[in-house]
């Protein structure tokens, strides 16, 4: 394992001791109720409240938005945020439930808000005092996410926005949502603007959020209807039909390729808790009866195994490789990766998973002998909802084609 | 014995398989089956049994039970290949019924001999039966069951649909290492099942116990007679298997060529039209080995095992990535409980674990073809 | 082993019982010549001579062309070539050296050529007399057939031809050319027309056969380069301006899908010889030392020489249910499958058995010591060309999409 | 110990790659490699040597065969990770020189202790090294190889570039089944060197016969030895892959932006742009665990045994995945002998099955990740 120490600045080195010690005494503990994979999948009160705590102690420790200025509610310090998640990383903290809101709105806000917005918004974004989604998405805009048709229609300094969202995780505990929609319906791009909306405060009054069934069987995400919903001009995030450049901004981050580090918080490892990992799968082939011996021992599923130790791997090398300017050709060739390797990786792993579980694979969430409680097929199913969502691994393979290799554009 | 060039698929077999094909498209089309067996679903719960006792009834009706019967017991004696097409149809229409178990249980009661002719009149009678021949870790054998004079003590494994079958076809040990068959009815005394939670929901699937539960034994040499009849298993669940990958394939082209996205149809994106090909190309691999191998147990049982094999594996690589792709290439929508395609991806992933996977089979096919004749 | 009596109808059966009778007496033995795999790679004059003798004796005895019309050569019987290839193939005949004129000339001229034309062309091509190759593709024409750019200028009832045609294998022995060429530059499909042409008579006058270099180091095929060749409008196939159909005519009979079997000889296994087949991996598995046993005894091997016994498997089948109306839902279904299927299982079959050989299998044919006298790499290498050759895969791929799938074209 | 954040690969590490590159670019461009070694070939013969002695020398003089050779013995003592820069540029220009079994052999030469000193510094002064370690079936090991009295007796198989160089080091056996390290002159009395006909033709290999041949003894303990060296053997085998690799990416990225067919250049169609893709990603991949692998060579020895074989099984399939697909993507012209890419599908053909291919490592890495703490 790397030694993050090595080559700390003077001011990342007093900064990490800083987490370090605040960590030692502040660490949250063990949840009363058992924690889903991730933050999207955040189901209960209890689940949601027990997270929004730790997140609002670490930000007022300072371990939140270190790397944004000041003014807007940040540490005003400069890469320091990686430190802090390094830090959480190995002290196993919970992780944030406000996700969407510091891996997307944040930065978008940041780099095309108002600075009235910023000072107003980023705080409680970080604090996780407001929970933000995100409305990008609608049942006839998938991969081609510039033909969203919810419409934003002008009446004074006003916007009335009706439309329809999809798959949008959080929305059910959201007080704001980032809003990709049509404010112009003669042009497909320029036709694009950007808004952000307070949703909680409309519930019922213009928005109405109803939760979306997964093929797993569980809830999670949601779509989002808009009735005449009124906001006011001072919501919009950039000029008017610039949407399309500002939701490019989201999804960079999205997948990993912007250019501040989102504050992360994890590692904690509940009892319940599932990890889609290569050392998970090779624990489960060593407790899985395969004929007269045990699964590990199976020459097919060892090198299979060994398969996704290597690709994790080399998913992990790329993010410090991605640092070496001398050992990279273009700067977003290994960033843009991230996200089809990531969900790929995972999909591949649980399937794998399945294979080494052999009959017992079909064994699901309520049967008290199914292997890792269900969890496999369960993470299995929800691997389709990686590949497929924020650009499924198509659109991915295109995006890298066009943008890193040069190749022509597909569309 | 060799094989017919049309593989013995003669005109009955063609009306049958037609006839099975009409009769699901009107019975149970896909929505229908989607509110038959998805409505108000806990994730976290052990499904009740979800299917239609009256349409089973209609199926019995027509005969579909007594198909692969030997006509001395009151059955009808189609040639393998014609319960394939059956199968074939049953698996295109995902069918929650103990359609597919209960001609497996045919097959292996008639590899039993003159013993089992009760028990395959019961089922030319109208019958529903499964086999109960599973251990704890999903290997073929009695584990912990147990029987002695005429009665069964123990527990069994991944039973499939034991919930809507009246009869269990039981493998038990029969001391020094012998196995046995047993003919029990499901109600019998000391015998309670237990259903798992499973992610399939177009089956159900059990643990039975028994206790002091009276059986008729049929027949001794457990082991043999099973590993006899396993060529006839592997092909009727490929056939199953065959018939729900091409209608994966289907449903996912038609959405392809509907759902635009950057103002054409998705099939125009190489990306989706070179899935769904190669989805095609593996479900034709899959279909011309099942054919053979059902044909190879009508006329030719000495490359039956090999094909069978064949056919099994070939099936379960199909199963697997047939169902990837018809979520993938569905986007979204693929991914949420209303879209049907959920219903295949999971039955699917059931059976194409069932009875060993593909690794497992090609294994067993290294043994006969490499060692076989290794110098 | 399916057997092929079975259900022969009575002019089958007597037929069958012909071509026994004749294949009992007159197989032309062992060559004295190394054979090439194929046809397609015949290289000196001795093989030629001892393969169009055998052509020749095989048509002289009916064998060949038996479902064509007699007044063009053929046998005039009906469904019986297959019964022919049957015995061939169980005789262990070598194969008919041309190749190119008996599975696309022979079709392509039935189809669209005069009478005069077929009663002239089609004997000497079933004897063998004859030999052809086929101008299609161009250095600017591979995948896209249809922008072949090779020119017919009309000059009364003469046509002057100016183009450069490449990959023409056999156009060192040839002495026709089926040629696709254009006739009106301002449409491109509209602008194709299609001619038989007599090369052999012209070589060194309007003619340049040059043989190219494959990355094998072999010859085999060539480019040709046509200067000014004056041909008789009567050469013309079909209407002026149809080139296209014609050529779809060609393609599909050299894909295998083509309404009339073609007169196939083989199945002789000289010395020498070399097939590209799972059981051949295996035999190269019993033989190889792998650790301490037998590459044979490796568990990721057996199961990768069991997936190419399997497809194989699956290809011979389909050839048999694409005749069963009640198996099949579309009638192009499987035949438009063998070009790709056949060309991707040679290829991965001869790279697995690179894998057996291990560290030998870089040892080629001039090595006393490579593996199956350095075939493997051979055969690996130019698997590429089938790959590659006569519509790429990935060619095919959008052919099967777009035909049997009914999707929307990609171009 | 722990892995610097750069991977250690400072300024003088970058200097010397971007020098390489520099160096290839001028004095071997793709052409010109084309001209010296596909010129006058006989497919069913053995070729001559094939490479220019001249350029060799400049990059001797350039110091780059002392780069690995401990300061003590004359050398610059350069961490691995900068050789590993140095020989994915050789890779990029598929050297036709034996630069990659000279710094193999210094890598060895370094785990043999103290008495390799001689060696290393006739390294350092420009000596050109390959090791004789395989038998007849390629497997590591004397074969038929005896030492004894200061004198080698048998034969070697797969000797890498052995027309190229001066120096052999060679295992041999001493009885009772000990092996031992001989340094051995090329040219040495009862030495003969067979040629292979190989497909590669950047690279000479031969058998190498040995009769009464005087050898200097450097270790015993051979097997030990070797094991430990082998982490250095895969990673640098691994970064010539890797460079290989990024040419046959880049050269057909280039191709596929000119060639126009259907009116748009061949990378608009998803079914080519995927593919590229798809060699991109696993090319990075390889990179990623070269520069891992080499940084754990120079400062995490606990993990560098690890670290190689994932690199090198990772480089083996890219190797093999980007080679297909160089050819594939360019269709026709790619198919044909003047095509540049011919010369690296066969020099990745051959570097991806020596000292083991991808099956083999991960094979013991599996005994390393999951036997080694199973329960």
């Amino acid at each position: 394992m790397t030694n993050p120490e090595r080559r700390d600045s003077a001011e990342q080195a007093e900064y990490r001791a800083h987490c370090r010690d605040w960590l030692a005494t502040h660490h949250p503990g063990e949840p009363s109720v058992r924690l889903p994979t991730s933050a999207l999948e955040i189901m209960t009160d209890e689940q949601m409240d027990y997270l929004r705590a730790w997140q609002g102690a670490a930000y007022a420790a300072g371990l939140v938005g270190c790397d944004y200025p000041e003014e807007f509610g940040g540490g005003g310090r400069s890469d320091c945020q990686r430190i802090a998640n390094e830090e959480m990383l190995a002290a196993r903290t919970p992780y944030f439930p406000n996700i969407i809101g510091l891996g997307m709105a944040a930065p978008t806000v940041l780099h095309h808000g108002s600075d009235e917005l910023k000072a107003r918004l980023l705080p409680r974004l970080f604090s996780g005092e407001d929970i933000w989604c995100q409305g990008f998405s609608e049942p006839g805009a998938g991969s081609d996410l510039a033909s969203v048709q919810t419409f934003a229609e002008r009446r004074g300094d006003k916007w009335v926005i009706n439309g329809h969202k999809v798959w949008t995780s959080l929305a059910h505990f959201a007080q704001w949502m980032i809003l990709l929609l049509r404010t112009d319906k003669g042009h497909k791009y320029e036709g694009l603007s950007y808004f952000v909306v307070p949703i909680a405060s409309a519930l019922g009054n213009g928005v109405t959020v109803r939760p979306l069934i997964k093929m797993t069987g569980e809830t999670g995400f949601n779509e989002v209807l808009f009735e005449d919903l009124e906001v006011d001009d001072s919501y919009r995030l950039d000029e008017l039909g610039k949407g399309w450049q500002v939701a490019m901004t989201t999804l960079l981050f999205e997948r990993g390729a912007g250019d501040l580090v989102t504050p992360r918080s994890g590692g904690l490892k509940s009892s319940s808790a599932h990890t889609t990992s290569a050392r998970a799968v090779m624990e489960l082939a060593q407790r899985t009866a395969r004929g007269d011996g045990l699964a590990s021992e199976d020459p097919l599923l060892r090198d299979r195994m060994v398969r996704q130790a290597i690709r994790e791997e080399a998913l992990k090398e790329h993010q410090r490789r991605a640092r070496v300017p001398a050992l990279i050709d273009h700067p977003m060739r290994l960033p843009l990766q991230n996200k089809l390797l990531a969900s790929e990786l995972a999909q591949d792993t649980a399937a794998l998973a399945l294979d080494v579980a052999g009959p017992a694979a079909g064994l699901y969430l309520g049967d008290e002998h199914a292997p890792a409680g269900g969890q496999w097929p369960l993470a299995y199913m929800n691997s389709y909802g990686i590949t497929i969502a924020a650009g499924t691994s198509e659109v991915q393979r295109n995006i890298l084609g066009e943008r890193v290799l040069g190749l022509a554009k597909s569309k | 014995m060799t094989q017919p060039r049309n593989y013995g698929f003669e005109e009955e077999a063609g009306m049958l398989k037609d006839a099975a094909r009409r009769f699901f498209g009107e019975r149970l089309p896909v929505d229908r089956l989607h509110a038959l067996v998805a409505s108000d679903y806990d994730p976290e719960g052990v499904a009740p049994l979800r299917w239609d006792p009256a349409l089973w009834d209609e199926m019995v009706a027509l005969g579909w039970t007594s198909l692969a019967v030997p006509e001395d017991a009151g059955g009808l004696a189609m040639p393998w290949v014609a319960v394939a097409g059956l199968l074939e149809e049953a698996g295109r229409a995902a069918l929650p019924a103990p359609l597919l178990t209960t001609l497996k249980s045919t097959a292996l009661l008639r590899r039993l001999g003159s013993s089992a002719t009760g028990a395959l009149e019961e089922l030319a009678a109208g019958a529903a039966a499964t086999m109960v021949c599973l251990d704890a870790s999903g290997s073929v054998g009695p584990g912990s069951l147990r029987a002695s004079h005429g009665r069964l003590e123990g527990e069994a494994f991944f039973v499939q649909d034991a919930g809507k079958c009246s009869r269990f076809l039981v493998l038990a040990a029969e001391g020094d290492g012998a196995w046995g068959f047993y003919w029990v009815a499901a109600d019998a005394p000391g015998t309670s099942i237990h259903s798992d939670a499973i992610v399939d929901l177009t089956r159900d699937q059990a643990r039975v116990q028994f206790s002091a539960t009276p059986a008729e034994r049929i027949a001794g040499d457990g082991l043999e007679y099973w590993q006899a009849a396993e060529p006839e298993l592997w092909t009727l669940l490929s056939a199953d298997m065959v018939g729900a990958a091409e209608w994966q394939l289907q449903t996912t082209v038609d959405y392809a060529q509907q759902r635009k996205q950057f103002d054409r149809p998705l099939g125009f994106f190489q990306a989706v039209k070179h899935q769904l090909v190669d989805v095609m190309v593996s479900t034709d691999e899959s279909k011309s080995l099942l054919y053979s191998a059902a044909c190879a147990l009508d006329h030719e049982p000495g490359r039956c095992r090999e094909l069978a094999l064949m056919a099994k594996a070939s099936a379960s690589e199909t199963a697997g990535f047939a169902s990837g792709r018809s979520v993938q290439c569905h986007g979204g929508i693929g991914f949420t409980w209303e879209c049907y395609v959920q219903l295949y991806f999971k039955r699917q992933e059931h059976s194409r674990r069932l009875f060993g996977d593909a690794a497992t089979h090609r294994a067993e096919l290294a043994r006969l073809l490499i060692d076989r004749d290794a110098a």
